[in-house]
């Protein structure tokens, strides 16, 4: 062996590598400034820092645009609800709380809310009424093609103006004066206070709306703020930075300073490891990650975040699940406990039995303690009974398989999975599950190419017709066209009654022809677990409105 | 077929190849030449004369660009499709230069040997194994040999399978591109005796190309000289390598050097100058003018034609 | 006689492959007088590249072995040297062309790079210095347009041309030894002329003793003063190139000849071909390499080494059992 | 070289056409409505959003349409994110893959140079048998499992110093940087550890590295300018399609390390159905690189003189 | 030098010798030489014996193992290879009427089995509620993190008018469990101080009607509620639906394999169809079709994977496979056309060609005895590498949520799976990865040694 020789080559190696990484360094220097990135790492980024009052947290993915007209998810609606404010809000219990608006007053006709005087946009000047009537209008244009312009329609004239049939000068709402704006309804509603506090009912300034041109909410600089905070930096896909509104009219409440949200990714492992490395103050479990996290000793906490889902038939004609006994059989022999408590496998999630959840509120006490649901236990070979029946008043040997649309989402995927080794195992049916893009179920679903579809519901404002109108043979989104003509004319009552006993007893009586006619079967309502930096007090988790809620938390001083 | 008519005839032989900045490359221009039955022509040149081009254009396997063919009086087609090969087969074969690309590597012995016989359905399968058999003992290799693969042999005896390729349908004229030149000197011997034997006792008639002055002289009854394309002499094969008359033919005799260290030693070394151009955009000179140490301004301005001179055949202007 | 430049005694190079060993170089023995040229020839695989190469340690090792032997240039051991003295062998003492000179040179570099770049090594001259004395060397091996020459690439160049910046390479120390491993082998003869006229000519004005391995005795009439002839890996025969070309010994150097077509005159010649081909030298035969093809092989040369026999001549060897006293065969 | 040029780059361009024209088709067959959404709409403002964005013209407008955008370097509007153009999201995301892309690529070069001259070096040898293990148990590792190992040892390592060495995900510094991209181009890296490493035995038996010995050059010296200079030129004839490997191939790091590049956002889009985005990042990556190819082509050109002149 | 005695040698005339070398070495053909080639090189056999014994393990395993990948064993999930499985049969579940059970303080209301665990507990004063949390540790288990009690999971919280009693079913494993009941104060506060805490030890618990489905109970013999028996054997364990890894595994092969072996072979196919046909016909054909191939080389290939997967769309009860085999053939041949044209090309010069060009060779004679043969062993090596890629792709695109659609099993879509849970149940992604690296690996080093076997220029060296 030639030792010299190789030697030598191992120098001549041992310089170019140290060529290259001379190189690399100065590539990186280069790379920085191209790419616009900072040479050393922020550190100011931890998880807590009292010094700064500033929190930093992990959001599961980009929120599309900020126009609040025209905001549909859950990521906007949080952002949404730290930056703006609207009429009213919900405090950590879920109870309504004047936001800009002072004082209101809410007849059946109508209502006038008298707006606070010292309420500021983040530019200085006042939030009036004018504002509101600017925003409401431009919700409803058709050309704004808002998908939540339906939450306005109790206003007087929006469903006709949202349809283009009638300008948007005609809509019922009028600023009195800066401080006063009233609105007609289009017919006597109990609820319109909860209403306003929604997403879409936020204020947006004429004058900065039309300076925009088009780009308002498009990026931080884009937006105006009336909230507890404002949005001082929105790197897309990367990072948004929120700031204490020093215009806030209620600023004295608010604590924290920064909210600085440097990091954008729904993949769970990922937010586990930023959560573990200190780098975020809160992270939502998954059932992957939750052991994990019990193995961490950290104090996991649990909240009903509420949103129902369930199994959706389809009663067009041409299918089999318009089969009434068809749909028993497959109820019955549906374990939604098992499916909680064995394939879910989180705490907080609640087995379903209602298409109204838990945490409705009724007359008086919750509205399934008013109404309740009779228990109902898995019984196989009464699904088998229903089976057989179906199978003779369908005149069939065997059942076809049928068909469960469900999302690509893992989540989707495993409980499909689980749906189609019960009915196989339970009933001997066979299930074809068709998993796609969301885009394309919602086409399948609006076709009605399924038998059964999985589906949820997340609320929109607090009040049971959220959930009440879902399977009106009118709306839109009962895509499984469920009709019962006793359902419909409760929808009307609970829609057009004043009367709260009325209106609830209307919801029981839904809740009572969904089940007896099988329209559905519930699954379970959605529960969250997460774990939240111990030091991290005043975090709001709700149902209802933006979660997760910061403007309220502080840092416990160590 | 009349007595004195040649086996073959070349008129006017072209094939240029067209070269991607739309140059044309004229590899043979206007080569003419007879080659009568029996006999053996030995054509020699530098690399990049066209002696090879020129074979392969006489038996099809290049298209012509331009000029004819005739076999045995017979005018043979500018373009050959698989239909003519099949039907000139028994009649015309080449051997190849380089021994180990000659040869399918995935094939037997026997497999490459038996392929023409089998594809003219000469034989049955039972004679094509005596045939086989045959043939492998007449260039010199044993039977057994036809069950195993080229890559066992060396060159010289893939050059003898390669010979029993082209012969085993006993064509009248073979090509034989310079089958000797990737062999050792002990074993060119060998290939260039069984040629002789081979021609002898088939009665074939050759055109054998090479560019060692000595073999080609020692093979051949007659040699004709490329240079750029274009045939610059020919005659009998002793006349032409021991009284050159074109100054080419002259310096590339000179330059071939003798085994014989007392005759080197006295022997006036004239070496050409420069090295063989590239056969593009000649235009109308003499393709020799640029290396010739005997030009003449007329050269430069005319390309010489093939005259007679004396007992052969010869493009120079010095002739004239 | 003075002492010769270059002795090289019983070497032996062997091979490592997948199938076995190979004796490539099995004791060969020759010496180089200053200012002369000493031919090796034999057939493609006779170990004639191996045995030159190996002195100047271009065979790579592994898979190579030199198993024994020596060689001294001017007294000095030389072989299996790959240290700083060996590399002053190299390139300064002995300058290297090869067979084919499309592929001896960088592709990627500037042809007067590629001379400069020993004149850099061994001379220490600054790179422009190097590269002036580069033009000159091209000039000296007849390279016209040599400035501008030195800043093409070797694909540029013409298989003759290249063959001249190899000789300029070699030539760039000055060395006292040229070996020419098979330089024209790749030319046509108008070329090789040229590039043999050269060779000598720098020679001769240099002084340089000049190691020539061809297969072409035409080549080694042309040029040799001195010839080594082997087979199989072993030396045959040496001796002056009269002695071999008019006296040769060896029926295998006899062979050769007669194998060649002679060009004294018209008269009609038979070639006489050796028959067979040269054995494999996995498994190299006990007694003489040549027995098998041997017209006048004995019963001894199946299992017995001939040994050198001295032809009388100072310097003519032969190894053949036929010039031993005992042989009846008529000789 | 300039026509030579000029002519890959109009080929560059046809095939740009060619991607584009694909994609627009295959996007248009997809099935799906890229326009419903949770809550459904009224049939008015379903009109109202096919108005804005043209799909109520027939198709062979819209394609019409679509190319004269491309060509004028319009890609229109995001269907997700109403407010924001495709052009304003490639201007942001792509920087970012390219700079993930870049590095990652330099460091799959460079590794792979390295590494594998030097298992040439050491050939059959300890080193050389170790390394070459990794190196094929680097290319038989799919990706994903690589970056969640990455990330998990980075917070396993910070959790073990009790300090944050490197971010664990996330971007905005060139800490952020590191892992990922060594991550990214792991698999190439090994990739071409084995071709510069047989590259490099090759060029050890070449005929000028034997030249350069008889010219009693040192080892040090034809390592450098004769063997490794040539050995390099079959790595970097790979390169272009390593570059489009490692570039498409980066979704799953984005992903895993929460970066905002393009691919992460490219998948979403997919799964939005979001056309605009769909076709503009399509075309956008498929004119880089067919441009990158090109470009990796001249490179090669300018080392490889053999290829400069055609 | 001879070293026999020169006295005795014999000099007369050798005998007549044979005038040809003899060829003593077997005679062997292309593919039985690369074939011993091959042989010789430890690695490549051992890659194939893998190779061999995947294919086994894909075609016969299932016939052997005969478990329903589909078969979700909910009383064993996520356990790892080599988990205990003894099982106490107990009645069926009943609904429990939170009846007061007697005794004080935090109590077991009934055996604790993972059917349920139930818990009852005494009143509080200044409870509002209580929250029950369920740990693993007992609580002297110092918290890693935080300066708050770590107790567990949060179970739910308990109003004390539905009663002092809370069942837990929530994914329970025979382990022990220490749960804490915390009485909830007033704004939410939980009341540590007043932390009640019990140790469960929990014990497998089946139904003897699950036990009789799952055919875990033997017919001949009764078995009665308190007996034991042993769960279905799970040699892999089972992944987060329980079903049997090593069925999903093997039925996963199916699926990996099929894509990484049918789809190379399917678009080598095609790229030795459409090569040759360029490379053979050549002139303005040959650059027409090859800049068609271009043109799809060109198109970013894992983007196009993914819209050409959402364009076929998967239908209902549909695995996904054959979308994938038809966009991984569709962008994948123009490489090797590519690869057969430039051979096609090269052999078209060899003399051999002419030669048999010479003897009348029909054309398709041509190419099927002379061209394809001699480009057969970079044919064989190119699908042999291009395998690695396809199995890579599949289990790339299962990965990002576009690949086989459920319940189908793929290597691919395990290991995505399984990396979501890499940290607590380690086994569903190491075994389909450890799949995915082997076979990558063996199809890697069978190429390497193919190539090896198979180059030309190896074989002149020697």
């Amino acid at each position: 062996m030639a030792d010299r020789t190789f030697w030598q080559s191992m120098w001549a190696l041992t310089m170019l590598a140290a060529a290259a990484l001379g190189g690399l360094l100065l590539l990186m220097l280069i790379i920085a400034y191209f790419a616009d990135l900072t040479i050393v790492d922020d550190a100011s980024s931890a998880a807590v820092d009292y010094e700064s009052r500033s929190i930093s947290i992990v959001i599961s993915e980009e929120p599309p645009q900020m126009d609040s007209t025209r905001a549909t998810d859950a990521v906007s609606g949080m952002l949404l609800g730290h930056l703006m404010e609207g009429l009213l809000r919900y405090d950590g219990e879920g109870n309504l709380q004047p936001g800009v608006a002072e004082s209101w007053t809410v007849t059946p006709e109508g209502a006038v809310f008298k707006l606070r005087d010292d309420a500021r946009w983040s530019d200085g000047e006042p939030v009036t009424a004018h504002d509101f009537v600017f925003s409401w209008r431009t919700a409803l244009a058709p050309e704004t093609a808002s998908l939540y312009a339906f939450i306005m329609y109790p206003v007087k004239h929006a469903e006709a103006i949202n349809l283009g049939d009638m300008p948007s000068d005609q809509l019922g709402v009028v600023a009195e004066d800066d401080l006063t704006l009233r609105v007609e309804f289009e017919r006597p509603l109990a609820f319109f206070d909860r209403l306003v506090a929604f997403t879409t009912y936020y204020p947006i300034r004429e004058d900065f709306y039309l300076a925009r041109d088009g780009r308002y909410g498009a990026d931080a600089e884009d937006l105006l703020f009336n909230g507890a905070f404002v949005m001082t930096k929105w790197v897309h896909g990367a990072e948004v930075a929120l700031e204490k509104n020093p215009y806030y009219w209620n600023k004295d409440s608010i604590w924290l300073e920064r909210i600085n949200i440097p990091f954008i990714t729904p993949d769970s492992n990922t937010q586990l490891n930023l959560f573990k490395d200190g780098k975020v103050a809160m992270v939502q479990l998954s059932p992957d990650t939750l052991k994990n996290a019990v193995q961490n000793r950290w104090p996991i906490r649990r909240f009903a975040e509420g949103t129902v889902f369930f199994i959706e038939f389809n009663h067009r004609p041409e299918r089999l699940t318009r089969n009434l006994n068809l749909r028993k059989a497959l109820y019955y022999a549906t374990d939604t406990a098992e499916l909680v408590y064995r394939v879910i496998k989180l705490p907080g999630f609640l087995p379903g039995a209602s298409l109204f959840p838990t945490w409705l509120r009724g007359e008086h006490d919750y509205l399934r303690r008013e109404y309740p649901v009779p228990a109902h236990p898995v019984n196989v070979t009464r699904a088998r009974e229903h089976l057989e029946l179906a199978r003779q008043e369908l005149g069939l040997d065997e059942f076809p398989p049928l068909v469960l649309l469900v999302g690509d989402t893992p989540t989707s995927l495993k409980q499909a999975e689980y749906f189609q080794n019960t009915f196989k195992r339970h009933l001997g049916l066979e299930v074809r599950i068709d998993a796609q893009i969301f885009k394309q179920r919602l086409e399948k679903m609006t076709l009605g190419q399924f038998d059964m579809v999985a589906a949820g519901w997340a609320p929109d404002f607090d009040d049971p017709l959220t959930y009440g109108d879902l399977f009106a043979s009118w709306n839109k989104n009962n895509r499984g066209y469920f009709r019962s003509d006793a359902l419909d004319a409760q929808v009307r009552i609970a829609q057009g009654s004043l009367n709260q006993n009325e209106r609830m007893r209307a919801f029981g009586e839904i809740q009572r022809i969904l089940l007896e006619e099988v329209a559905i079967i519930p699954n379970y309502e959605r529960g969250r677990v997460f774990v939240a930096d111990p030091s991290l007090e005043g975090l709001i988790r709700r149902t209802i409105g933006p979660d997760p809620d910061y403007s309220r938390a502080r840092i416990r001083e160590d | 077929m009349t007595a004195n008519e040649p086996l073959i005839r070349a008129d006017s032989v072209s094939r240029h190849f067209s070269l991607p900045q739309g140059e044309v490359l004229r590899a043979v221009d206007q080569v003419s030449l007879d080659i009568a039955a029996r006999e053996i022509l030995g054509l020699v040149g530098e690399s990049g004369s066209g002696k090879t081009t020129f074979g392969k254009t006489l038996i099809g396997l290049l298209d012509k660009t331009a000029g004819e063919v005739w076999f045995k009086g017979e005018k043979l087609p500018a373009r050959y499709t698989p239909k003519d090969f099949a039907r000139f087969a028994t009649r015309s074969q080449m051997i190849f230069q380089d021994p180990y690309s000659s040869l399918n590597p995935r094939m037997t012995v026997g497999e490459i040997i038996a392929e023409g016989p089998r594809l003219h359905d000469k034989a049955s399968r039972a004679e094509l194994k005596d045939l086989v058999a045959d043939w492998l003992t007449r260039v010199g290799l044993h039977p057994d040999h036809a069950s195993r693969y080229p890559h066992e042999f060396s060159g010289g005896q893939r050059q003898r399978i390669g010979i029993a390729r082209a012969l085993i349908l006993e064509p009248e004229f073979v090509v034989c591109d310079e089958p000797i030149s990737a062999l050792d000197v002990s074993v060119q011997a060998q290939v260039v005796n069984l040629l002789g034997d081979l021609k002898a006792s088939l009665g074939l008639t050759l055109l054998f190309i090479a560019h060692d002055l000595s073999m080609v002289r020692y093979v051949s009854d007659r040699m004709g000289v490329m240079y750029l394309g274009t045939l610059v002499e020919l005659g009998n094969a002793d006349d032409v390598f021991f009284e050159p008359k074109h100054p080419y033919t002259e310096l590339l005799i000179s330059a071939n050097p003798e085994p014989d260290p007392k005759r080197e030693r006295l022997r006036a070394h004239t070496t050409i100058t420069g090295e063989i151009p590239s056969a593009t955009g000649l235009g109308n000179a003499c393709p020799f003018a640029g290396r010739c140490p005997k030009v003449m301004d007329v050269c430069r301005a005319e390309r010489p034609s093939l005259r007679s001179v004396e007992n052969r055949l010869v493009a120079c202007h010095l002739f004239e | 006689m003075t002492r010769p430049l270059l002795e090289v005694e019983d070497l032996a190079v062997e091979f490592d492959t997948h199938g076995g060993t190979v004796k490539a170089v099995r004791g060969v023995s020759f010496a180089l007088h200053e200012g002369q040229t000493l031919a090796v020839v034999g057939e493609s695989g006779c170990g004639k590249s191996v045995c030159v190469q190996s002195l100047v340690g271009l065979v790579p090792m592994p898979p190579g072995r030199i198993t024994s032997g020596s060689a001294r240039l001017d007294g000095e051991q030389i072989l299996g040297r790959e240290t700083v003295g060996g590399m002053r062998v190299r390139g300064q003492l002995i300058g290297m062309i090869f067979q084919d000179p499309m592929t001896s040179l960088n592709p990627t570099m500037r042809i007067g790079d590629q001379i400069a770049e020993p004149l850099h090594m061994h001379q220490g001259m600054r790179r422009r210095d190097a590269r002036m004395r580069a033009i000159e060397l091209l000039e000296l091996s007849q390279v016209g347009e040599a400035e501008k020459r030195s800043r093409q690439y070797p694909f540029e160049f013409s298989g003759g041309m290249l063959q001249r910046v190899m000789i300029a390479c070699a030539l760039a120390c000055e060395p006292r030894i040229l070996i020419a491993d098979e330089p024209t082998t790749a030319l046509d003869v108008t070329i090789q002329a040229q590039i043999l006229s050269l060779m000598r000519d720098l020679q001769r004005e240099r002084k340089m003793s000049l190691i020539l391995i061809t297969h072409d005795l035409g080549v080694v009439a042309q040029m040799a003063d001195e010839v080594v002839v082997m087979y199989a890996g072993k030396v045959v025969e040496t001796g002056s190139a009269d002695d071999i070309f008019y006296a040769s010994g060896h029926p295998y150097t006899q062979g050769l000849k007669s194998a060649m077509p002679q060009n004294q005159d018209r008269r009609a010649q038979q070639l006489e071909p050796i028959a067979g081909s040269p054995p494999d030298l996995f498994d190299p035969p006990t007694g003489c390499g040549y027995f098998e093809r041997c017209p006048r092989a004995m019963q001894v040369c199946e299992a017995h080494q001939p040994p050198d026999f001295d032809l009388g001549k100072v310097q003519h060897r032969c190894a053949c059992w036929l010039h031993d006293a005992r042989a009846t065969h008529d000789s | 070289m300039w026509r030579y040029t000029l002519k890959r780059l109009i080929q560059g361009l046809i095939t740009v056409w060619f991607i584009a024209t694909t994609t627009f088709f295959v996007m248009h067959f997809v099935p799906g409505d890229p326009l419903s959404d949770a809550r459904a709409t009224s049939e008015q403002i379903r009109e109202n959003l096919e108005a804005r964005y043209g799909l109520d013209k027939p198709l062979y407008q819209q394609y019409y349409i679509y190319l004269r955008n491309i060509a004028s370097g319009d890609l229109g509007i995001s269907f997700t994110q109403q407010n924001r153009e495709v052009n304003d999201i490639i201007r942001e995301h792509f920087p970012v893959s390219a700079a993930l892309g870049v590095l990652a690529v330099v460091f799959a070069a460079l590794g792979g140079i390295l590494w594998g001259a030097l298992t040439a070096l050491f050939r059959n040898r300890m080193p050389d048998v170790v390394i070459m293990f990794l190196v094929v148990l680097g290319v038989s590792v799919p990706s994903f499992v690589f970056a969640a190992l990455g990330q998990l040892s980075l917070v396993t390592l910070n959790d073990w110093l009790g300090v944050s060495v490197l971010p664990v995900a996330g971007w905005g510094s060139v800490q952020h940087l590191l892992v990922p991209a060594l991550v990214l181009g792991l698999g190439t890296m090994a990739f071409l550890t084995r071709l510069m490493r047989s590259s490099m035995l090759e060029v050890t038996n070449a005929d000028y590295v034997r030249t350069a010995k008889a010219k009693g050059l040192n080892a040090t010296q034809i390592f450098i300018r004769h063997q490794l200079r040539n050995a390099i030129l079959p790595v970097i004839t790979v390169l272009g399609p390593a570059i489009a490997t490692i570039t498409t191939g980066g979704f799953v790091v984005e992903l895993v390390f929460a970066i905002p590049g393009l691919g992460r956002f490219f998948v979403q889009s997919v799964q939005q159905l979001d056309y605009t985005v769909i076709m503009g990042t399509t075309v956008f990556y498929g004119g880089f690189l067919v441009f990158m190819v090109i470009a990796v082509d001249l490179v090669y050109g300018l080392i490889d003189p053999r290829v400069r002149v055609e | 030098m001879s070293t026999a005695n020169p006295s005795e040698l014999d000099f007369s005339p050798a005998p007549e010798r044979a005038p040809q070398a003899r060829l003593v070495r077997p005679s062997l053909s292309y593919w039985q030489d690369a074939w011993r080639r091959l042989r010789l090189n430890p690695r490549a056999m051992i890659s194939l014996a893998i190779v061999v014994g995947l294919l086994v393990f894909t075609l016969v395993g299932p016939m052997l193992w005969r478990l329903d990948p589909a078969n979700q064993d909910l009383e064993q999930l996520s356990i790892p290879p080599g988990a205990a499985r003894t099982a106490h049969i107990v009645e069926p579940y009943t609904a429990w009427r939170r009846e007061a059970t007697p005794g004080t303080g935090l109590r077991l209301a009934s055996e604790a089995t993972t059917q349920s665990v139930r818990l009852v507990w005494d009143a509080h004063p200044s409870a509002r509620a209580f929250e029950v949390f369920r740990d693993i540790y007992p609580p002297t288990h110092p918290p890693t993190q935080s300066t708050q009690d770590a107790l567990g999971i949060p179970l739910g919280e308990i109003s004390p008018q539905d009663g002092l009693a809370f069942e837990d079913r929530l994914a329970l494993e025979p382990i022990t469990y220490y749960y804490h009941v915390v009485p909830v104060g007033a704004g939410n506060r939980l009341l540590s101080d007043a932390r009640e805490t019990i140790e469960v030890e929990v014990t497998r618990a089946i139904t003897l009607e699950e036990a009789t489905q799952r055919g875990l109970v033997s017919t001949g013999k009764k078995t009665q509620v308190g007996d034991e028996v042993e769960l279905a054997w799970h040699p892999l364990g089972t992944d987060y639906l329980g079903r049997d890894m090593l069925a999903r595994l093997m039925y996963g092969a199916r699926v990996s394999l099929f894509i990484g072996i049918v789809a190379p072979f399917l678009y080598v196919l095609l790229g030795v169809a459409y090569g040759s046909l360029a490379g053979f016909v050549g002139g303005a054909t040959d650059q027409t079709l090859m800049r068609f191939a271009d043109f799809v080389v060109a198109l970013p290939f894992l983007l196009f994977m993914i819209l050409f997967k959402v364009l076929f769309g998967i239908g209902p009860g549909e695995s996904g496979i054959i979308p994938m085999l038809i966009a991984l053939v569709i962008l994948g041949w123009p490489a090797t056309a590519r690869l057969v044209r430039g051979q096609i090309l090269q052999i078209r010069e060899e003399s051999y060609v002419s030669a048999a060009r010479l003897m009348g060779s029909p054309t398709g004679y041509l190419i099927a005895r002379h061209m394809i043969p001699n480009t057969l062993g970079v044919i064989l090596v190119t699908l042999t590498f291009a395998i690695p890629s396809a199995i890579f792709t599949e289990a790339f695109l299962s990965f990002i949520g576009m690949g086989v659609a459920p319940p189908t099993p793929s290597w691919g879509s395990m290991s995505n799976e399984g990396i979501k849970t890499m940290l607590v149940s380690p086994h569903e992604l190491i075994l389909p990865a450890i799949f995915i690296s082997v076979t990558v690996l063996a199809f890697n080093l069978l190429g390497d040694g193919l190539r090896d076997a198979l180059d030309a220029r190896m074989r002149s060296v020697e």
